[in-house]
C-alpha cells in the first residue's frame, strides 16, 4: 500500500473513530472509540515513518472533496516528524482516556471529538494545499474548544476558558489564513508547491507581511508571549488527556506553521525576521518559567512551562534561521534538529506530567499544590512518573530534555563569532535567557513534585489519595518510557530529525551531527556520551549505595521524627508550601511580577499587642493579560454599549440614514458627472 | 395640440408637481397636505394624459386614466379615512421645522437638477429636460418621511416619492413598458391600503397614529 | 415548463384559502415547498450545461443562476414550511390565533414562495422588480401574523423603510431602461436583462452610474445592507420563525440576486471599478455595523438578524471582486447561509416557544437542559461562524481569496478583523445561552417534526461544504452567467 | 591487548581522580577552616578533622524520618555519585581523562545540577518547615548563579571553539596568550562568584552556621545523621574540591599530566593539590573578613557575575 494510501486510510479511520464515538452506546463506547484512535495513529505514523525512510513525500489529492480547491495531502519529512510526535502523545493519552473516562470525558460529543481532534493533529502537518490546511486547521481548533467545554456545566472557569480559546485561536486563524492568502493571490494556485515555486518573486516587504502575520498567527497557536494567555486557562480546565495532547502535540503544530512560512513556503527570510523569532523565543521562555515558578495551581503550572518550552523552541529556530541568514547553513541545520528536538520531548515530557496531573486530579479533587502533598507515598507509580517528568523538563541528565539543551547550547556557542553583529548581541543573550530559564524551571518542578508528592498531605482528599486505574498508569508510563528512552538513547530520534531538516533546509552540505554510541557534531569539537554518561551515574551510584551499605556498622534503618526545632508534633500545616516555596523568587523579580498580597491582622478584644489571627494571601496575576488584552476588551465592550445607539427604534432616524445616503450617492454622482 | 403649448402645458404641471411636495413640507394640517397629494396626483396624470397626446400613444392615455383613478382619487380618499378618525389631525411638531424643512427643499431641488446632468444630457427632448423635477419630487417626498411624525404624513411622503418616480418614468421614457407601469401603480394602491390597514390598528392599540410611539424595538 | 413552477405554490395555496387551516392544508404547504424543489433541481440539470430555458412568451427565463436560486427557495421553503405547521399548531393550541388567520397565513406564505419565484425566473428587469415589490407587501402581512404591538410597529417599519428602497430601485430601473432606449432606439425589450446585456457597452455611463447606485441602495435596502438594513432587525425578530427564516434566508439574498443581474450591466457599461467600488463600500460598512451591534446585543433573534447583515456584507464583499472563483463562491454562500440561517432562526422559534423569552440573558444551559434543541442551535452557530465541515467555511475561503486575488485584500482584512469582533460577540453570548449548571429536572425532549428537518439541514449544509458533488457544476456555470 | 591496558588505565586515572577530589576535598575543608581559625587568634581543629568526622558518621545508626520517601535515602547517593562522574570526567590529574571525550563543562555544570536538585527534593521529603525552607532557597540560589555560569562557559569556550573541557584546557596550552586574555580573565572572576555560590561559602551561606532560620544548605539536610550525613559531607566537599581544581586548571594548566605514566600522573596530583591549596588558603583568609549577606542582596552578586561573564563573552568575540 502506497504511503500516501496509507495517508488516507488513516484519516478514514479517525473519522470511523468519530462516528463510533458518536453512535456507540456508553458501556462499549469509550473502548472501541480508543481502540479505533490508537489504531489510526499506529497506521498514520506507519505512513510518516515510511516517509522518513525513504525521504519521498507521500501525496494524495482529491479533486471531488472542498468546493473549488480539491483537497491535497502531501507529507514531507517535516511533516512526517511531527506526525510521528502527535502518535507518541496521542497513543499514550488515548490509552488513558480509557480508564480516564468515567470521571466525565464519555458524553458522546467529547468522544467523537477527541476522535476527531486526534485526526486533526495527524493530518494538519500533511496539509498541502491552503483549503486543506485551513479546513484541518480549523476541525482542529473546533474540536480542541469542544474538549475544552467538555466541564461546562460543572465549571464556570471551563466556560470562561473557552471563551478565551475559541476567541484567540479563531484571530490566530485570521492571521494564518491572511498570510496564506497572500502568498496564494501572487501565486495564483493553492497548493503549496505553487505558493513555494512562487514566493520567492514576491516584493520584500509583500514577504515580510506574509511572515509576520504568520508568526503572529502560529504564535498565538503555539502559545508564545504575548499570545499565550489562553494556555493557563484552557489547558487546566481541559481534561487531562487532552490537555497532554494540546500541551504536547497541538502547541508544537505552532511552531510547525512557523518553520513551514519561514524555511519551506518562503525559503528562508533576512535576519531581522529571526531576531525576532529569537527575541519572542527568549521573552517567552524566560516569562513562562517565571510564571511557572509562581503558579500553585499544579495545571496552570504546567500550562505556563509550556510556554517556556515553545519559547526555547523558537530560541532554536530563530538562531538556526539565523544561521541560514548568515550563510552557516550546518549550524542552521544543527539548531533546527535541536528544534525539532526540543519539541520532540517536550510533547514526551510534558504529556507525561499532564497525565499524572490529572491522575492527581482523579485521585484527590484538587489541583491546587498547597492542598496536595505525600502523594508519592500514597500514588507510588504516578508519583514515580512524575518525578521522570519533572527530571526531564529539568534538563537533568540523562533524561531528554538534557539532551535537547545541550543541542541548543552547542549550536548557539557555535553560532558566537559569525561575524554578524546582531548575532555576537543575540546569541549571548539568548544563552544567557536559556540558563535562566533553566534555573527557574528548576525552581517550579522541584516545587511540583517536592511539595505535590513529598512530604505530608495538606488536605483529606490527599490524605484519603490511592493509585488510579492501570490503563492511566500505563498511559503515562509509556511516556515516562520515552522520556528515559529518548535521554539515554537519542539516536533513536536524531537521525529522522536530522533528514526532515535536511529535506527542509537549502544546501546542508554533510550531515551536521554523527551518531554512534555518541552523538558527535560534524565539524565542530562536540561530543555527548549520553548512553555513557547513563551507565556511568548508575554504576556509580550503585558503587556509593554499596559503599554506604558496606562501611556501616548498623544495617537497619530507625524510623525517626523530624527535627522540629524543639518542638514537639509537627503538623503538616507546618511544611512550606508551594507558595512559600516560591516567595524568594516571587521576591527577586518582584518588579516583573507585581505580585497582590494582602495581609489581614485581627487582634484579641482586651490588647492590640496579642493576636488573634492572622492571614496572608499572594496572588501573581497574569500582567500581559491585564496590559494587553484588558484596555482592548474593556474598549470593544464600551463600543459596543454606544453602538446601540445607531439602533434607537425610531423610523425616522432610519429613513433619515436613507436619505443621507442617497443624498450622497447623488452628490457624488453629480460630481462624476 | 401645437409644440409650445405642449411644452407650457408639461412645464407647469412639473412645476405644480414639485410645488405641491413643497407644501406638503410647508403646511401643518394633515388635511391640507393630503389635497396637496390629490392635487399633485391630477397633475401627474395631466403629464401623462400631454405626452400621450403629443406621441400618440394610446397605452399612455390609457395609463394618465388610471394614475387620475388612482393617484387623484382613490389614494387620498382612503388616507382622509385615517385623517378623519385623527382627533389632533395637525403635523404638530415636526422633527425639522417647517422653515428649515423648506431650505433643506430647496438644497435638495438644487441636488435635484445637479445629478440629473446626465439624464437630460441624454433625453435631450422638450420633456427629457423636464426630468429634474421628478427627482426633486422624489427627493423632497424622501425628506417628508424622515421628518414628519404623523403616520399620514409618512404615508403622503412615501407617496410623493412615489409620484416624483412616476413622473421621471413618464418624461424618460413615455413610460416603461405598460405591464410594469400597471405592476408599479398597482403596487402603490396596495401598499396604500395596507399601511391604512396598520395605521388602524395602530389607532386602535394605541390610540393614536403617532409614529414616535412605535420606539419599542430597538437595542 | 416554466410557469408551472409558478403555478405550484398558487395550487397548493388553494386548500388553504378554501377551508380553514388544518394539518392536511399544512403538509400542502409542504408539498409546494419539496415539489418547488424538485422543479429546481430538474430545470437545473436542464440548463445547466444547455442554453436558458425560456417560457411564456420570453417574460420567464431561467439560465443556471435561476435555476439555482429556485433551488435555494425550494429547500429553505421545505424546511419553513415543516416548521411552519409545528408553529401554527402551537399558536392555535395557545389560542394567538384563529383557523382562519391561520390559513390566511398558509395562503400568504405560498404568496410569498410565488413571488420570489417569479423574482428569479423573470426575463424582465422590470418584472423582476415587480415581484420583489410584491414579495414586501406579502411579507408585512407576514410579519404582522403574530399581531402584537411589536410585530405591528416592526411591520410598519418594514414597509415604509423597504417601500422607500424599492421606489428607488424601480428609479434605478426606469433609467437603465432610459439608457438602452437611448442606446436601441426603439423600445422592444429594452429592459429585457440578455438584450440589456448585449448592449451594455452602449449604454450611456453616466446614466447607468447614477442608476446602478440607486439600485444598490434601493434593492440593498431589501437585501438588508447598511445603511438601509435597519428595517431587518424589527422585521426579523417579529416575524413568525419560519416567516424569519424564509426572509432571512431566501428574501434577501433573492433581492441580491436582483443586484447581481445589473451589476452585469454595470460592468459592461462602466468597467467593473464602479460597482467594486460602490460594492466594498457597503459591504464593509454592513459588517462593521453588524459587528458593532452585535457586540450588546441581549435578543436572540435580532442576534441572528445583525448576523444576516453581516453575512450579506461578506456576500456583497464576494461579488464586488466579481471572478468567477468569487461569483461561485458567493452563491455556496447564499446557499450555505440560507440553510444555517433558515435553521437557527427555526431553532430560536423553538427556543422561543419553549422557553417563552427571546432575551439571551433568560436562556440558560440550553446543552443540559435541551439537549437536542441546544445542540442544533450550537451547530448552526458553528456553522454561521463559518468552522468546516460546514459549506460556509469553503465559501468565505474562497470568496476571501477570489478578493485577494483582485486586489481587494485590504477590504478583505478588515472582513476579517469584522468578523473576528463578530465571533467574539456570539460566542460569548452562546455561552450564555449554551452553558451553564444541569438543572435538577431531567433534560427535556424536542419533537422530531422540529429537530429531524433541522438536523437535515445542518447535514445538508455540512456536505455542500465538503462535497463537490451535485453542486459543482451548477455552481461554476451559475457563476458564469454574471462573473466578470 | 593494548585496548585492554587502556581500559585498566583508564580505570585507574578515574579512581586516582576521584579519591584525589574525595580525600582532597575533606582537606581542603579542614584547612580552610584551620586558616579561619588562625587568622581569629584559635587553633581550631585538627586539618584532618573532616576526615576523622566522616568515618565516625558513617559508623552511626541510619534514621529516617517518619514521613520521608524512597527520595530521602536516595539523594545522598545520587550527591555524591553525580560528583564523583564529574570528578571522573574533569582534567584535574590528567589532560585526558576517563570518558575525557564527552566532558563537556555543560555536562559537567549540568551532572552538579542532578545532584543539588535531587537533595533540594530530599529536603522537602521530611515534611519539616526547615527542610523546604532550605531547599527552597537553594534552587533559587541555583537558578540565579545558573545565567552567570553557562555564559561563563560560553566565555571560556569562544577561544577553544569547543566546550569540551580538556580541549579548553589543551588550547591553552597551544597558545597561553590566551589566559591573560581579558576574556578569560572575566569569566575567571564570574566562575569565581559562581564557585563560591554554588559551594555554600561566605558570603552567599555560612557553612558553619547552626541557627537554621539562617542556613540555607545545611537546613536543607538538616533531616541528614549518620552514613547519610556523612555521604552529604563528602560530596560537598568533593564539589568544593572539583569546583577549584577546575578553577586553577583554567589559571595555571602547566603541571597537569598529559600521558598516563605513573611518574606523571603522581606529578600531577602534587601540583592540582598545591595550586588548589594556595587558591583555598586564600579564599579562606579572605572568607574571615566577610559576612553572609542577606538572601535578597544575593541577586546583585550573582548579576554582578553574570555581567562579568558577559563582558568576558563580548571580549572575546571583540578579540577575533
Amino acid at each position: 500500500m502506497t504511503s500516501g494510501g496509507l495517508l488516507t486510510c488513516g484519516a478514514l479511520l479517525g473519522l470511523a473513530a468519530a462516528l463510533v464515538g458518536a453512535a456507540l452506546p456508553r458501556r462499549k463506547r469509550v473502548l472501541v472509540t480508543a481502540a479505533l484512535v490508537i489504531a489510526t495513529c499506529v497506521v498514520e505514523s506507519v505512513a510518516a515513518i515510511g516517509v522518513l525512510a525513504t525521504g519521498h513525500p507521500a501525496q494524495w489529492h482529491s479533486s471531488q472533496l472542498l468546493p473549488m480547491t480539491g483537497a491535497t495531502l502531501a507529507l514531507t519529512p517535516l511533516g512526517a516528524m511531527f506526525v510521528v510526535l502527535v502518535a507518541l502523545v496521542a497513543v499514550p493519552a488515548t490509552l488513558y482516556w480509557i480508564g480516564y473516562a468515567r470521571h466525565g470525558m464519555s458524553a458522546r460529543l467529547t468522544a467523537s471529538s477527541y476522535a476527531l481532534f486526534v485526526a486533526a493533529l495527524l493530518t494538519v502537518p500533511a496539509a498541502a494545499s491552503v483549503a486543506t490546511f485551513m479546513f484541518l486547521w480549523e476541525i482542529m481548533a473546533l474540536t480542541s474548544l469542544a474538549l475544552v467545554l467538555t466541564d461546562q456545566s460543572r465549571r464556570a472557569a471551563a466556560r470562561s476558558a473557552g471563551v478565551w480559546y475559541g476567541v484567540i485561536t479563531h484571530i490566530g486563524a485570521a492571521f494564518i489564513l491572511a498570510a496564506f492568502l497572500i502568498l496564494a493571490a501572487h501565486s495564483g494556485g493553492q497548493s503549496f508547491a505553487a505558493l513555494e515555486s512562487h514566493a520567492r518573486a514576491l516584493a520584500p516587504g509583500a514577504r515580510a507581511a506574509v511572515f509576520l502575520l504568520a508568526l503572529v498567527g502560529f504564535g498565538s497557536k503555539a502559545g508564545v508571549v504575548p499570545f499565550h494567555v489562553w494556555l493557563p486557562k484552557a489547558h487546566p480546565e481541559a481534561p487531562s488527556p487532552v490537555s497532554a495532547l494540546m500541551s504536547g502535540a497541538m502547541v508544537a503544530l505552532g511552531v510547525y506553521g512557523i518553520v513551514l512560512f519561514g524555511d519551506v513556503l518562503l525559503g528562508g527570510g533576512p535576519v531581522w525576521w529571526w531576531l525576532i523569532v529569537l527575541a519572542l523565543g527568549a521573552v517567552s521562555a524566560l516569562f513562562g518559567s517565571l510564571h511557572a515558578a509562581n503558579s500553585t495551581d499544579l495545571k496552570r503550572l504546567l500550562a505556563y512551562s509550556t510556554t517556556d518550552n515553545m519559547g526555547l523552541a523558537l530560541l532554536a529556530l530563530g538562531a538556526s534561521g539565523l544561521f541560514v541568514a548568515t550563510g552557516h547553513h550546518r549550524l542552521g541545520a544543527l539548531s533546527l534538529v535541536a528544534a525539532l528536538f526540543i519539541l520532540m520531548s517536550h510533547a514526551m515530557f510534558k504529556g507525561a506530567l499532564f497525565l499524572a496531573a490529572g491522575s492527581v486530579q482523579v485521585a484527590t479533587g484538587r489541583r491546587d499544590l498547597d492542598e496536595l502533598g505525600g502523594l508519592l507515598r500514597r500514588m507510588p507509580q504516578t508519583g514515580a512518573l512524575f518525578l521522570i517528568g519533572a527530571a526531564s523538563i529539568c534538563a537533568l541528565p540523562p533524561f531528554n530534555g538534557f539532551v535537547g539543551e545541550w543541542l541548543l547550547f552547542q549550536s548557539l556557542l557555535h553560532g558566537v563569532k559569525l561575524g554578524s553583529t546582531p548575532g555576537d548581541i543575540a546569541i549571548p543573550v539568548a544563552v544567557a535567557a536559556l540558563a535562566l530559564t533553566a534555573g527557574l524551571t528548576i525552581v517550579a518542578f522541584v516545587k511540583a513534585a517536592g511539595v505535590g508528592f513529598l512530604g505530608r498531605p495538606r488536605s483529606p482528599g490527599a490524605e484519603a489519595a490511592i493509585e488510579v486505574p492501570r490503563s492511566m498508569r500505563a498511559g503515562t508510563g509509556l511516556l515516562g518510557a520515552m522520556c528515559v528512552v529518548a535521554g539515554v538513547a537519542p539516536m533513536a530520534i536524531l537521525p529522522a530529525a536530522e533528514r526532515a531538516v535536511r529535506a527542509t533546509l537549502p544546501d546542508v552540505g554533510s550531515t551536521p551531527l554523527a551518531h554512534g554510541v555518541q552523538l558527535q557534531l560534524v565539524g565542530v569539537r562536540a561530543v555527548l556520551a549520553p548512553t555513557v554518561l547513563a551507565a556511568s551515574l548508575v554504576v556509580a551510584v550503585l558503587l556509593v549505595a554499596f559503599l554506604r551499605q558496606a562501611l556501616t556498622r548498623r544495617r537497619d534503618v530507625r524510623v525517626a521524627e523530624a527535627w522540629g526545632c524543639g518542638r514537639e508534633l509537627v503538623t503538616a500545616r507546618m511544611q512550606y508550601t508551594a507558595t512559600s516555596f516560591a516567595e524568594p523568587v516571587q521576591r527577586v523579580f518582584d518588579d516583573v511580577l507585581r505580585p497582590v498580597r494582602d495581609i489581614d491582622v485581627s487582634h484579641v478584644a482586651e490588647s492590640r499587642y496579642v493576636l488573634e489571627s492572622m492571614s496572608y494571601r499572594s496572588r501573581v496575576d497574569d500582567r500581559i493579560e491585564s496590559a494587553l488584552y484588558t484596555p482592548v476588551i474593556t474598549t470593544v465592550r464600551r463600543w459596543g454599549q454606544f453602538a446601540r445607539r445607531l439602533q434607537p427604534g425610531s423610523v425616522h432616524r432610519y429613513l433619515a440614514y436613507g436619505l443621507v445616503a442617497l443624498v450622497i450617492t447623488l452628490a457624488v454622482v453629480a460630481v462624476l458627472g | 395640440m401645437n409644440h409650445s403649448a405642449y411644452t407650457s402645458v408639461l412645464g407647469l404641471s412639473c412645476g405644480v408637481i414639485v410645488l405641491c411636495a413643497v407644501v406638503v413640507l410647508w403646511r401643518r394640517s394633515l388635511r391640507a397636505i393630503v389635497r396637496a397629494l390629490a392635487v399633485q396626483g391630477m397633475a401627474l396624470a395631466l403629464v401623462a394624459l400631454t405626452l400621450g397626446l403629443h406621441g400618440h400613444d394610446d397605452g399612455l392615455v390609457v395609463v394618465a386614466v388610471l394614475v387620475l383613478v388612482a393617484k387623484g382619487a382613490v389614494v387620498p380618499t382612503l388616507i382622509t379615512r385615517i385623517v378623519r378618525h385623527d382627533v389632533a389631525s395637525r403635523e404638530t411638531q415636526p422633527l425639522v421645522n417647517v422653515p428649515a424643512s423648506l431650505v433643506a427643499a430647496g438644497v435638495l431641488i438644487f441636488l435635484a437638477f445637479a445629478a440629473s446632468r446626465s439624464i437630460t444630457a441624454l433625453a435631450s427632448s422638450a420633456s427629457g429636460r423636464l426630468i429634474p423635477y421628478g427627482m426633486a419630487a422624489m427627493l423632497i417626498g424622501f425628506f417628508a418621511l424622515a421628518t414628519r411624525r404623523k403616520a399620514v404624513s409618512q404615508i403622503v411622503g412615501l407617496l410623493l416619492v412615489d409620484n416624483g418616480i412616476a413622473l421621471v418614468a413618464f418624461l424618460a421614457t413615455a413610460g416603461v413598458p405598460l405591464i410594469v407601469e400597471l405592476g408599479a401603480s398597482l403596487d402603490v394602491l396596495l401598499i396604500v391600503v395596507v399601511l391604512q390597514v396598520l395605521a388602524t390598528q395602530m389607532r386602535l392599540r394605541l390610540g393614536s397614529v403617532d409614529l414616535d410611539q412605535l420606539a419599542e424595538l430597538h437595542d | 415548463m416554466l410557469w408551472v413552477i409558478l403555478l405550484v405554490p398558487v395550487v397548493c395555496a388553494a386548500p388553504s384559502g378554501l377551508v380553514s387551516w388544518r394539518r392536511a392544508t399544512g403538509w400542502a404547504g409542504v408539498a409546494s415547498a419539496s415539489i418547488v424543489l424538485v422543479a429546481g433541481i430538474v430545470l437545473a440539470v436542464h440548463v445547466v450545461h444547455g442554453p436558458a430555458a425560456v417560457g411564456y412568451g420570453g417574460v420567464l427565463r431561467a439560465d443556471a443562476l435561476s435555476s439555482f436560486m429556485v433551488i435555494v427557495i425550494g429547500v429553505i421553503a421545505l424546511l419553513a414550511t415543516l416548521q411552519g405547521v409545528r408553529y401554527l399548531e402551537a399558536e392555535i393550541a395557545a389560542g394567538r390565533c384563529t383557523p382562519r388567520h391561520a390559513s390566511l397565513y398558509a395562503v400568504l406564505i405560498q404568496g410569498f414562495l410565488a413571488s420570489m419565484l417569479l423574482a428569479v425566473l423573470a426575463a424582465n428587469l422590470g418584472v423582476m422588480w415587480v415581484a420583489i415589490e410584491a414579495t414586501t407587501i406579502v411579507t408585512t402581512f407576514l410579519v404582522g401574523h403574530r399581531n402584537t404591538r411589536g410585530s405591528l410597529e416592526a411591520s410598519w417599519k418594514y414597509i415604509v423603510i423597504c417601500s422607500v428602497g424599492i421606489a428607488l430601485a424601480f428609479l434605478g430601473t426606469v433609467l437603465v431602461y432610459l439608457a438602452s432606449l437611448h442606446a436601441s432606439g426603439h423600445g422592444s425589450g429594452a429592459l429585457n436583462w440578455t438584450s440589456l446585456v448585449a448592449q451594455s457597452h452602449y449604454l450611456s455611463p453616466g446614466v447607468v452610474r447614477l442608476a446602478f447606485a440607486l439600485i444598490v441602495l434601493g434593492f440593498g435596502t431589501k437585501v438588508g445592507l447598511a445603511p438601509m438594513h435597519s428595517w431587518l432587525p424589527d422585521a426579523h425578530s417579529q416575524a413568525p420563525a419560519p416567516v424569519s427564516a424564509l426572509m432571512s434566508g431566501v428574501l434577501l439574498t433573492v433581492a441580491f440576486y436582483a443586484i447581481l443581474r445589473f451589476k452585469v450591466i454595470a460592468d459592461g457599461a462602466l468597467g467593473p471599478q464602479f460597482a467594486r467600488t460602490l460594492l466594498v463600500i457597503v459591504s464593509l460598512l454592513s459588517l462593521v455595523v453588524a459587528a458593532s451591534l452585535l457586540l450588546g446585543q441581549r435578543d436572540y433573534k435580532r442576534m441572528l438578524a445583525y448576523h444576516s447583515v453581516e453575512h450579506m456584507g461578506l456576500i456583497a464583499l464576494g461579488a464586488a471582486a466579481g471572478s468567477t472563483l468569487a461569483i461561485a463562491a458567493v452563491l455556496l454562500h447564499i446557499l450555505g447561509h440560507g440553510i444555517a440561517k433558515g435553521v437557527l432562526f427555526l431553532a430560536s422559534g423553538e427556543i422561543l416557544l419553549v422557553e417563552g423569552t427571546s432575551e439571551i440573558k433568560d436562556v440558560r444551559s440550553l446543552l443540559n437542559r435541551r439537549p437536542v434543541l441546544g445542540g442544533i442551535f450550537a451547530f448552526g452557530l458553528v456553522a454561521l461562524l463559518g468552522f468546516p465541515p460546514f459549506s460556509l467555511f469553503v465559501s468565505e475561503l474562497n470568496m476571501l481569496r477570489a478578493e485577494f486575488r483582485v486586489g481587494l485584500g485590504w477590504a478583505a482584512g478588515l472582513s476579517l478583523v469584522c468578523m473576528a469582533v463578530i465571533f467574539g460577540a456570539v460566542m460569548s453570548h452562546g455561552r450564555e445561552m449554551l452553558f451553564g449548571p444541569k438543572g435538577s429536572d431531567a433534560p427535556a425532549l424536542t419533537p422530531a417534526l422540529v429537530a429531524v428537518p433541522l438536523i437535515g439541514g445542518l447535514v445538508a449544509c455540512a456536505f455542500i461544504g465538503v462535497s463537490v458533488w451535485p453542486l459543482g457544476s451548477l455552481l461554476h456555470a451559475a457563476a458564469h452567467v454574471v462573473a466578470l | 591487548m593494548s585496548t585492554t591496558w587502556r581500559a585498566l588505565g583508564e580505570i585507574v586515572v578515574a579512581a586516582v581522580q576521584v579519591i584525589v577530589t574525595g580525600v582532597g576535598g575533606l582537606v581542603l575543608v579542614g584547612l580552610m577552616r584551620k586558616v579561619r581559625a588562625r587568622v581569629e587568634g584559635r587553633v581550631g581543629a585538627p586539618i584532618l578533622q573532616p576526615l576523622r568526622d566522616v568515618r565516625k558518621l558513617m559508623r552511626k545508626e541510619r534514621l529516617r524520618p517518619q514521613f520521608a520517601t524512597w527520595i530521602f535515602p536516595l539523594a545522598p547517593v545520587v550527591f555524591v555519585a553525580t560528583v564523583s562522574v564529574a570528578a571522573v570526567m574533569a582534567p584535574l590529574v590528567t589532560s585526558r581523562p576517563a570518558l575525557g571525550s564527552g566532558a563537556d563543562l555543560f555536562v559537567i555544570v549540568y551532572l552538579l545540577l542532578l545532584g543539588s536538585t535531587i537533595l533540594a527534593l530530599a529536603g522537602l521529603d521530611a515534611g519539616t518547615a526547615f527542610g523546604g525552607m532550605g531547599s527552597s532557597r537553594a534552587v533559587t540560589i541555583g537558578a540565579l548563579a545558573e545565567p552567570a555560569l553557562l555564559v561563563t562557559i560560553l566565555a571560556l569556550s569562544i577561544s577553544a571553539h569547543s566546550s569540551n573541557f580538556p580541549s579548553i584546557i589543551r588550547a591553552t596550552f597551544v597558545d597561553p596568550g590566551v589566559i591573560i586574555s581579558p576574556a578569560r580573565l572575566f569569566a575567571l572572576a564570574a566562575l569565581l562568584i559562581v564557585i563560591v555560590a554554588e559551594s555554600g561559602r561566605l558570603p552567599v551561606d555560612n557553612p558553619v552556621t547552626h541557627l537554621e532560620l539562617t542556613m540555607i544548605h545545611e537546613a536543607m539536610i538538616l533531616e541528614y545523621t549518620g552514613p547519610d550525613l556523612a555521604l552529604v559531607t563528602l560530596g560537598e566537599a568533593m564539589r568544593l574540591a572539583l569546583l577549584l581544581g577546575v578553577f586553577v586548571n583554567l589559571i595555571l594548566p602547566w603541571g597537569i599530566a598529559s600521558s598516563m605514566s605513573v611518574p606523571a600522573l603522581a606529578l600531577g596530583v602534587v601540583v592540582l593539590s598545591a595550586k588548589v591549596v594556595a587558591v583555598a588558603v586564600v579564599l579562606g583568609f579572605v572568607e574571615v573578613f566577610l559576612a553572609k549577606v542577606r538572601l535578597f542582596r544575593l541577586p546583585e552578586l550573582l548579576a554582578g557575575a553574570f555581567v562579568l561573564a558577559l563582558l568576558g563573552v563580548v571580549s572575546g568575540v571583540v578579540a577575533k
